[in-house]
Formats: C-alpha cells, sequence, structure tokens
C-alpha cells in the first residue's frame, strides 16, 4: 500500500516535469531557453519516474536495468543539449 | 499448378535451390575476390547456371508435375516450398540464355582498363547481372507471397544501379524516379501479402489457391497486389519511368531491364491470376487490364514513332510490347466458369513474353553497337550504317521481325495462339488490337530500317572498332527469338491441337502480309522522317497522295507524345496508380 | 471503453497527428524530426501489439538508422532547398488526396473484415520449436522456418551497398565512403564517442545472445554494433574503411556466406537445404548469427556513410 | 474494439497519408520519408495481424512478426539507395527534383520538318 502510494506520487510528480518541460519547449522563445525546459524537464521527470518504479522491479538486476536507462539518457541528453546548444551559438539553422 | 495438399521435396528438386545459390554465391565471392575476377566469376557462372536450367527443363516434363523443394524440409504453411511448373522452366531457360549473351557482349564494354586494379563500373556491372539472374530465378518459381516480395525487391535493387551506372545527372535522376516508382509498386503489394496472410493464415501459392474464396479483404488484395506490380511491370499509364530508364542505362544493361527485368512483375501478375486466385479478378478486371494493354500499344507505338534517337524508340516500343503481354488475359477466361485457365491464350502470352526476351535484348545490344560505332544514335543519322554495320543491322532487324510475328518466330505462335482464343471466345475486338499491335511494331521497324538502309551523304566512318562478339551475342538473341515457334512447347505450356509452328508457306505469307501492310501505312503516316523519306521516290508519291491524312495523322501523334509527357510527371503517375488500384478493386467486386 | 482502450486510441491518434505533421511540415529538416518522433511512438504502438522483437527493430532501425540517414541527407541538400520545387496543382492535389483516402478506407474495412478467429501459425511455430532449440519463436521463423527470406534479405543488403558503391564518381573508386567527419578531439561529441561505444558493443551482444530465447537477435544488436560504430566516425575519432580493402568486404559477406555454407551442408549431409541437424541446431544457429551479426554491423553503418567520396592516398 | 482493431485502422490511415504524401510532395527527400511512413503502416498491419493470431501461449503469431522484421531491413536497404542516389543527383546536377529534363523527351514534341 506505502509502495503503491510512493509510486504513483512519484511517477506523477515525474509526469508533472514532463508537461512542464514540453510546454516550455513550445512557449519558450529561443534554441537555448527551449533547451533548458528540455533538459531539466527530462532528468527530473525521468528521474521521478525510475525512482517510481525502482521498488516495483523483482530482483536487484531489474532494478540496476532501469538506473542504467536514466544514466543512459542523462548522459545521451547531457551531450545532445551541449551539441545543440553550441550550434544554436555559432549561429547555424536548428529544427 | 497440380493439387498437392501434403507435398513433398520431388528428385531434381535441388536444382531449384542450385538455380538461386549459383549466383547468389558467385555476386557474394565477386564482391570480395574484386578487380578483373570480377568479370572471370561471373563469366564462369554463366555457363554453369545454363546447365542447371536446361536440366530443370529435362526434368520438368519427366516427372510431368512440377519440381517441388521444401526449404529446411519445412512443407507450408509453416515453411516456403520452391516450385517450378512447365512455365517456371521455360522462363529459367531463356533468362539463362539472355543473360549469357548480355554477358558475352558487355565483356567489351564493362572491361577492367589495363592498368587499374579494380574500377566502378565493371565492378557493379557483373555482380548486378548475377544479382538480376538469381532475383529472376527466385521470382520464377518461388511458392510463397513473402519471398517473392524480397525476390522482387532484390530485383529492383540489382536493377536500379544498372540505370545510372555512367553517373550522368540524366540516367542519376531516372535511377531515382524508377527506384522510387518501384518502391511505391511493392508496397502495394506488400499490403495485399499481409490481408492474404490475416485471411488464409498463409501465403504459400498452393495452399491459397485451394483456400480463396472472394471476401472484401481478398478483393482489396488483389487489387493492390496488381496495380503495384503493373507499376514494377511499366504497364501503361504507371510508365513513367521506363523510356528515360532503359534508353538511358549502357546497351548491355538495357538489354538485361527490357528483356528480363520488367517480366519478372509481369510473371507475378500471372502467378496471382492464373494460380493463386483464378476464380476471383472475373472477366471485367481481365477486361480492363487488357484494356491498358491496348492503349500501351497505341500510346507506346506512336510515342516511338515520334522519337529521333534510336534507344528511346527501343524503350518506347517496350512499352507497347509489354502491353501486348496483357491482351491474353479476357482471352483466358473460360467463358462458363468465368476462371482463368492455363490453355491456349496463357501459352500465347508467355511466347510473347519470351519472344520480346530475346528479341528486344538482341535489339538494345545492336543499338548499342550502332551508338558505339556512330557515337550516336539519332535515327536521321542512320544512312550508311547498314553497310558499315551490317551484322548488327541484321540482327535489329531479325529482332523486329520476330515481334512482328512472322513465322516461325516465338511471336508468330503466340499471336496465332491468341488469335484463337480470340475466335473462341468470341471476342473480335481483342483480335483487333493484335493485328494492330503488329502494324504497329511493323511500323517503326520500317522506320529505323528506312533510315538505315538509306545510303550516306558521305561515307561512314566508326568511330570505334565495333566487336564482332558483340555482334555475334546480338545476331544470337534474334535468331533465337526467329525460331522460338519451332520449339516443341508441349511438355511445359499447353498448345491447343490445331496450331502448326510450321505453317505452309504460302498461308504464312497470307498472314505475314497484312501487318507489313499496315506497317507501311502506320510508318508514312506517323513516322518522323525528315529528309529520310525525300530519298525513297515511291514513298514520296505516296506522301504526296496522302499528304493530308498525314497531316492529321502528324496532328494526333503530337496530341499523344503530349499526353505522354504529362502522364509522366510523378504526381500524374501516382493518381494513375491510385486510379487503376481503385478500378480494379471496382471491377472485381463487380465480376463476384 | 477501458482504461487501456483508451489508452490506446489517444497514442493512435497521438501517432497519425505526427505521421500527418511529417506530411505536411514546410521544411524539410522538421519534418524529418517529426519522422524520428513518429519512429519512437511506433515503437510503444509494438510493444501494445505484443510485439516486442519488431519494437527493438522498429526502435533501431525503422526510426533510429532511417532517421539519422534522412537526417544527414537533409542537411546535405539543405543549399538546394532554397530554389523551392513546384508540386503539383491544387485540384490535382484534392483529387490525389481523395484518392488515397479512398485506398486507406478501403484497407480499414478489410481490417475489420478479417476473418475470427484469425488464421495462426503460432501453434505451428509452438509444435516445432524444439527442432532448433531456440526459445524466441521469432528468431525460428526467421532462421529455420523461413530462412530462405532470411538469407534473400542479407543478399538484398549487400546489394543495396553495391548499387551505393556504383554511385561513386571513377577517380575516387576504391576510396574512403563518404565524408570525413572532423570535430574537436576535446569536445563533448568525441567525449561521448569514447564512453558510449564500450557500453554499446556490450549491449549488442547481449541483444544478439538473448535473441536465442528473448526478444532480439542478430538485426537489433548489428544495428546497435553500428550505431557505435557510426558514433565513433561522426566524432571523427576514426575514418570509414576504403571500400577497396579485402577484409572489409569479407566481414560484409561473411553473414550471408556462413549461411550459405550450413544450408548446402545440409543439402549434403541428406536432410534439406537450410536444414540443420538436430544435435547441432543450437550452436549452428549462433554461428550464423554471430557472422550475420558482423555483417549487419558493418553494412548497416557503411550504407549510411555513402559512396566513396575521397581518393585513396 | 480492441487494440488490434485501433492500430489497424491506424495502420490503414498511414498508408493513406503516406500515399499521399509519396505522390503529392515535390522533393525526392520527403517522398523518401513519406514512403517510409507508408511501409511503417503496412508493417502495422502485419503487427494487427499477429496480434490477431496470439495463440499457443504467444503474444502474436510468430510468422508475420518475423516478416515485419524482415521488411523493415528491406525498407531500409530501400531508403539508403535511394538517398544515396538523390544526394549524387545533387552532386551532379545541383538540383534535386524528379521533373522530367527537356532531355529525355527531347524533340518529340517539335514539329516534322
Amino acid at each position: 500500500m506505502v509502495r503503491d502510494v510512493f509510486t504513483i506520487v512519484m511517477v506523477a510528480a515525474g509526469a508533472f516535469f514532463f508537461l512542464a518541460g514540453t510546454v516550455g519547449l513550445l512557449r519558450f522563445p529561443d534554441t537555448l531557453t527551449r533547451l533548458h525546459a528540455l533538459t531539466k524537464a527530462d532528468n527530473l521527470g525521468l528521474g521521478l519516474v525510475v525512482l517510481g518504479l525502482l521498488l516495483r522491479v523483482q530482483g536487484p538486476l531489474g532494478a540496476l536495468k532501469l538506473v542504467a536507462v536514466w544514466l543512459l539518457v542523462q548522459l545521451a541528453g547531457a551531450t545532445v543539449s551541449q551539441l545543440i546548444a553550441g550550434a544554436a551559438r555559432r549561429g547555424e539553422p536548428s529544427a | 499448378m497440380p493439387q498437392h495438399l501434403s507435398e513433398a521435396t520431388t528428385a531434381g528438386g535441388f536444382l531449384l535451390v542450385l538455380a538461386v545459390v549459383l549466383p547468389v554465391t558467385a555476386a557474394l565471392l565477386a564482391f570480395v575476390a574484386g578487380g578483373r575476377r570480377v568479370e572471370w566469376i561471373a563469366l564462369g557462372t554463366m555457363p554453369l547456371g545454363l546447365a542447371i536450367a536446361v536440366a530443370i527443363v529435362v526434368a520438368v516434363p519427366q516427372t510431368g508435375a512440377p519440381l517441388v523443394y521444401l526449404l529446411g524440409g519445412w512443407a507450408p504453411p509453416l515453411g516456403v516450398a520452391l516450385r517450378a511448373d512447365g512455365r517456371s522452366a521455360v522462363m529459367m531457360a531463356i533468362t539463362a540464355v539472355v543473360i549469357g549473351a548480355i554477358g558475352v557482349f558487355a565483356r567489351a564494354d564493362f572491361r577492367t582498363p589495363a592498368g587499374s586494379v579494380e574500377a566502378r563500373a565493371p565492378f557493379a556491372f557483373w555482380i548486378l547481372l548475377l544479382a538480376i539472374w538469381a532475383a529472376l530465378n527466385m521470382v520464377f518459381m518461388g511458392g510463397d507471397l513473402f519471398t517473392l516480395y524480397v525476390a522482387l525487391e532484390l530485383l529492383t535493387f540489382a536493377a536500379v544501379p544498372l540505370v545510372s551506372l555512367d553517373g550522368r545527372g540524366e540516367t542519376l535522376q531516372a535511377a531515382l524516379r524508377y527506384l522510387l516508382f518501384a518502391l511505391l509498386g511493392s508496397v502495394l503489394y506488400l499490403v495485399g501479402t499481409v490481408l492474404l496472410y490475416g485471411t488464409y493464415g498463409t501465403l504459400d501459392i498452393v495452399l491459397l489457391s485451394h483456400r480463396v474464396h472472394a471476401g472484401p479483404p481478398t478483393l482489396v488484395a488483389a487489387a493492390l497486389m496488381t496495380a503495384g506490380l503493373l507499376a514494377k511491370t511499366a504497364l501503361f499509364p504507371l510508365h513513367l519511368w521506363l523510356p528515360p530508364a532503359h534508353a538511358g542505362a549502357p546497351a548491355a544493361a538495357s538489354a538485361a531491364l527490357s528483356g528480363l527485368v520488367v517480366k519478372g512483375s509481369f510473371f507475378l501478375v500471372v502467378r496471382l491470376w492464373f494460380d493463386v486466385m483464378p476464380a476471383l479478378p472475373g472477366p471485367t478486371a481481365a477486361q480492363l487490364l487488357a484494356a491498358l494493354g491496348a492503349a500501351a500499344i497505341v500510346f507506346g507505338s506512336v510515342v516511338a514513332l515520334r522519337q529521333k534517337r534510336l534507344k528511346l524508340l527501343i524503350a518506347y516500343s517496350t512499352l507497347a510490347q509489354i502491353g501486348y503481354l496483357f491482351l491474353m488475359f479476357p482471352l483466358a477466361v473460360d467463358p462458363g466458369s468465368a476462371q482463368f485457365q492455363s490453355g491456349g491464350a496463357l501459352t500465347g502470352g508467355m511466347l510473347q513474353a519470351i519472344s520480346h526476351a530475346t528479341a528486344k535484348a538482341g535489339m538494345f545490344l545492336a543499338a548499342g553497337l550502332i551508338y558505339a560505332g556512330l557515337g550516336h544514335d539519332r535515327i536521321a543519322g542512320l544512312g550508311g550504317i547498314a553497310r558499315a554495320l551490317p551484322i548488327s543491322v541484321l540482327a535489329f532487324a531479325l529482332g523486329g521481325v520476330s515481334l512482328i510475328g512472322l513465322p516461325p518466330s516465338g511471336a508468330y505462335l503466340a499471336k496465332a495462339l491468341l488469335l484463337q482464343a480470340a475466335a473462341e471466345t468470341q471476342q473480335w475486338w481483342w483480335a483487333v488490337v493484335i493485328q494492330t499491335g503488329g502494324m504497329f511494331t511493323c511500323s517503326y521497324l520500317l522506320l529505323v530500317l528506312g533510315h538505315a538502309l538509306a545510303p550516306a551523304d558521305k561515307p561512314v566512318t566508326l568511330r570505334v572498332p565495333v566487336p564482332r562478339i558483340g555482334e555475334a551475342a546480338a545476331l544470337a538473341l534474334a535468331m533465337c527469338s526467329l525460331l522460338l515457334g519451332l520449339v516443341p512447347w508441349d511438355g511445359y505450356l499447353s498448345v491447343p491441337v490445331g496450331i502448326p509452328s510450321n505453317p505452309p508457306v504460302l498461308k504464312a505469307l497470307a498472314t505475314a502480309l497484312w501487318p507489313i501492310l499496315g506497317g507501311i501505312v502506320l510508318a508514312i503516316l506517323l513516322g518522323r522522317w525528315g529528309q529520310g523519306l525525300a530519298r525513297i521516290p515511291v514513298a514520296e508519291a505516296v506522301v504526296a497522295v496522302v499528304g493530308s491524312a498525314r497531316r492529321i495523322a502528324l496532328a494526333l501523334g503530337r496530341m499523344l507524345v503530349r499526353v505522354d509527357g504529362t502522364l509522366r510527371q510523378w504526381a500524374a503517375a501516382g493518381f494513375s496508380l491510385l486510379v487503376v488500384a481503385i478500378m480494379f478493386g471496382a471491377a472485381m467486386l463487380a465480376g463476384r | 471503453m477501458t482504461m487501456a482502450m483508451a489508452l490506446d486510441s489517444g497514442l493512435a491518434v497521438v501517432v497519425l497527428a505526427v505521421a500527418g505533421w511529417t506530411i505536411a511540415a514546410r521544411g524539410t529538416f522538421a519534418a524529418v524530426v517529426g519522422f524520428v518522433s513518429y519512429g519512437l511512438l511506433l515503437t510503444l504502438v509494438w510493444v501494445r501489439l505484443e510485439a516486442v522483437d519488431v519494437a527493438l527493430t522498429e526502435a533501431a532501425i525503422g526510426s533510429g538508422l532511417t532517421g539519422a540517414l534522412l537526417i544527414g541527407a537533409a542537411a546535405r541538400l539543405r543549399a538546394g532547398e532554397a530554389s523551392p520545387v513546384e508540386g503539383p496543382g491544387v485540384v490535382l492535389r484534392l483529387e490525389i488526396a481523395v484518392l488515397s483516402a479512398t485506398v486507406a478506407v478501403a484497407l480499414a474495412i478489410a481490417v475489420l473484415l478479417l476473418p475470427d478467429p484469425a488464421p495462426t501459425l503460432a501453434p505451428a511455430a509452438a509444435e516445432n520449436a524444439t527442432a532448433t532449440g531456440l526459445g524466441n519463436p521469432v528468431t525460428n521463423v526467421l532462421i529455420a522456418f523461413r530462412a530462405m527470406d532470411t538469407l534473400l534479405e542479407k543478399v538484398v543488403l549487400a546489394l543495396a551497398l553495391v548499387g551505393v558503391w556504383s554511385l561513386a564518381p571513377d577517380r575516387v573508386w576504391g576510396g574512403y565512403p563518404g565524408p570525413r567527419h572532423r570535430s574537436d578531439p576535446h569536445g563533448v561529441l568525441a567525449f561521448f564517442a569514447r564512453l558510449l561505444p564500450p557500453l554499446g558493443i556490450v549491449v549488442g551482444i547481449y541483444i544478439l545472445w538473448a535473441g536465442a530465447d528473448h526478444p532480439g537477435g542478430a538485426f537489433q544488436g548489428g544495428t546497435i554494433l553500428a550505431a557505435m560504430w557510426l558514433l565513433v566516425m561522426m566524432a571523427g575519432l576514426t575514418d570509414a574503411p576504403p571500400v577497396s580493402r579485402r577484409w572489409l568486404r569479407l566481414v560484409l559477406i561473411v553473414g550471408p556466406v556462413v549461411f550459405l555454407v550450413v544450408g548446402l551442408g545440409g543439402l549434403w549431409l541428406g536432410d534439406a537445404f537450410l536444414a540443420y541437424p538436430a544435435a547441432h541446431a543450437k550452436p549452428l544457429i549462433l554461428t550464423i548469427e554471430f557472422a550475420m551479426t558482423l555483417t549487419i554491423a558493418a553494412t548497416l553503418g557503411l550504407l549510411l556513410a555513402g559512396p566513396p567520396e575521397r581518393k585513396l592516398s | 474494439m480492441g487494440v488490434a482493431t485501433v492500430f489497424g485502422l491506424c495502420g490503414a490511415a498511414a498508408v493513406g497519408l503516406g500515399l499521399y504524401g509519396v505522390i503529392v510532395n515535390p522533393q525526392p527527400l520527403r517522398k523518401i520519408l513519406a514512403f517510409n511512413l507508408l511501409g511503417s503502416g503496412v508493417f502495422l498491419i502485419f503487427g494487427v495481424v499477429a496480434r490477431r493470431g496470439a495463440a499457443a501461449g504467444f503474444g502474436g503469431d510468430p510468422v508475420p512478426q518475423a516478416l515485419v522484421i524482415t521488411g523493415v531491413v528491406v525498407a531500409f536497404s530501400a531508403s539508403a539507395l535511394a538517398v544515396a542516389l538523390l544526394l549524387r543527383l545533387f552532386q551532379e546536377t545541383g538540383r534535386a527534383t524528379l521533373h522530367a529534363d527537356a532531355a529525355t523527351s527531347a524533340g518529340a514534341n517539335e514539329a516534322d520538318p
């Protein structure tokens, strides 16, 4: 029961961050601020979702996989946002 | 195909495996070996492949039933079977012959130059040629509709790069158009396969033929698959890609594309309508298909007559000949049961396909030699070439003659069979179209020969010496087509009694006279003669007589050329594709 | 309407909306980005359809590699976008829209009218699974029951590469494919390209290995390996090998060749072409899959790299 | 309505969108993109057929699923070849269009002398 409540709260909070990030992506004026909204939301939102699900997986291997997913997304997100930001600063057109 | 519900691998079935494995292995080995070895491997494979095809041809009538091979020992529906019936055997044999001739011809054009380890065009050409061969063999004997899809894609991927081997912008564009339109066609085919699987739980041709019934999913599948295959066959009005691709490719590649590749998807239309669902399409759809064929004959021929360049003329004549292949469909419908029957009409259609494969390949090779010799292929500039390159012009002429349907050519037998079927099923209008097709074929042959036989202003000096072996290959293909009518087809294709393959001379001449006379009239009325016509005194007199008729005919010709140009726009062709698919759906629904 | 139903419907609507956007978007680049997200959404659909193997393939190839291919092309074609090409007129567009919709509706009706209960080969596949000793039914179909399709598909891949290479200008034949990628050796991309591949290679091999009994297999694993290779190339840490290298060409065909050899072995030993002797089925299949993974990774990577563009120095 | 029905309709609609895009969009790259969309719609119908055939403890019929995997690979090869052709065409001519060049039908329209 406590575990269920924890999961619900955590995943809901994660979803909220995704929502906020998406709104930011759509509403913010330029590439850098949009990027800011997106990365914050991704890192924190996904982190919260993973945290919420951690208690529900069976065995440590499953938990490890979840954490690995989070870490990989962090890594990819960080790299890609760096690259996009670099491109934006150099004034290349972006999508 | 006979009724085998629980089938097993037949004796000699392993030949079918070899027919695919041999060219595939050769292509892979050539890829690694590289350099000059690519050519050697390809040429070395050709006699072996021909031997396998001959072995299959020998084995098929002995068993009296298709050769069957269950791949991996798994029987359909879970597994995939290879099956070779008479039709497959004949097509595989003719493919081996044409590939062999193209190989001999291409040695001159696709040789790795001395001093270089490996050159791009030869490397690609020989591997692609082997791949075309493997794909076609698979198409001819694949027993499963999805395996056939993969084979069809293999065929496309092998054919497209051949178009743009010279790397000019024009041919690159032709290749891209070809690829994209062919992909559109194969996706439509693929939709059909999934609907059939969802309805019957199998894609095996024999199993499907027992289970198929006319529910809506099956009708939608049949309509989409037919339209998709027609797009790949370039049946009018889905031909936007064919003229630039076939005319722009190097001669050896054009011969393979025009002679062989379009026959792959044609063969699958036949498989689909005659073997998978003989009761389904019905007479209305058959009439529609043949009507497209008739339109192809008129458009292809008239536009061919208006061309300035020899290779484009041949490409447009391919368009017309493809139309001819589809005339057999309404003639093969049994009036009583409305079923498609593997009788004389089907044999006629297949023979036409075989004759065209050899004749057209030979004609493209001959045109390639003329191009190489002159440095151009403008029809108006062909004067004197018959003296300079007699063998090439002879090969071209013989190929054309055999396509007109003069005895003893395969096309003659085909025409006789089709005319007989038209008489039996009382569809006189298709007999008219068949005869008109022969006249048109004759007319553009006359147009070319009229220019080639005309004396030149100054003696023709060849730019490069033309290789004898290439001329021999072109001539051999043309002769092959001319003599196909003498082959005993009984064990492979059903030939009804009463069709003599070797008719009395007088009667043959009488039947041959009509297309020739009609061809002369058409050629004079519609041909692009320029100064050429003035050189022939008789023709000049005729022109004076029929001057006004020619003016009307030319106006008509120009109109058709313009319509053709519009239809070959991408969006218009896509529009036509959808219309064709929907019309076939409606026709099949109506024929239910 | 159940909860799952509502979710599925919502997913379908979003998928179609993104699909519509990729068709309607003005800019090519935007359309391609739309396509990549469409592919990722489609992966969810595949999971909902209980086809995890396909979901992996769709994510890796349908969305990932195709997306990379199209983005790369869009970037290189950007110079040509300035002069927009004319499309068909409004009337023709409308007509084509109506016709496309007609085909779609006919297709939808056909799908709705598929028979119930649906015919299936699942029991047959389950029954014969012992012949291979593998637990993943999809792998069984790909490698045993319909091995010919898979073999032909490998040939298709090899041929597509020959086709791509055949587009090279003559003077650079035998040289290096694609443009040389350069980037800051201390930049973030180079860092990423050093950090990720060791992990990616492990994951790729794991997916290949797991494919015997669980979702995964040679294709999905090979694609991940290809992606790692491409990442290293794009970061400028290594160059694509020249197309004339003998070892490269060997790698590019080892998959189908091993497949053919094992298949012909089956013919020789009396069973059938592409039949595996029951005692050795699993090791033989794993050998084929391993060889295929190598070939797939190399072929996919080079298909993305494009035809040779730089001379062999 | 089940999951199969929903995504079956979704697949059919994607086919319609893809057909429209391939035919109407003038830029070849957009055509290639639409072709992939079209293909994915077809594959989705394969997935629906597979899902409907769930039996013997499998969540779906493995045969159509395997066919999709083969199909995805073939479609990718096609896209790769098409993109390579397109880029080469652009390199060679500076234009990326399928509009028929005057060269392909040259002279055919002119009047006879």
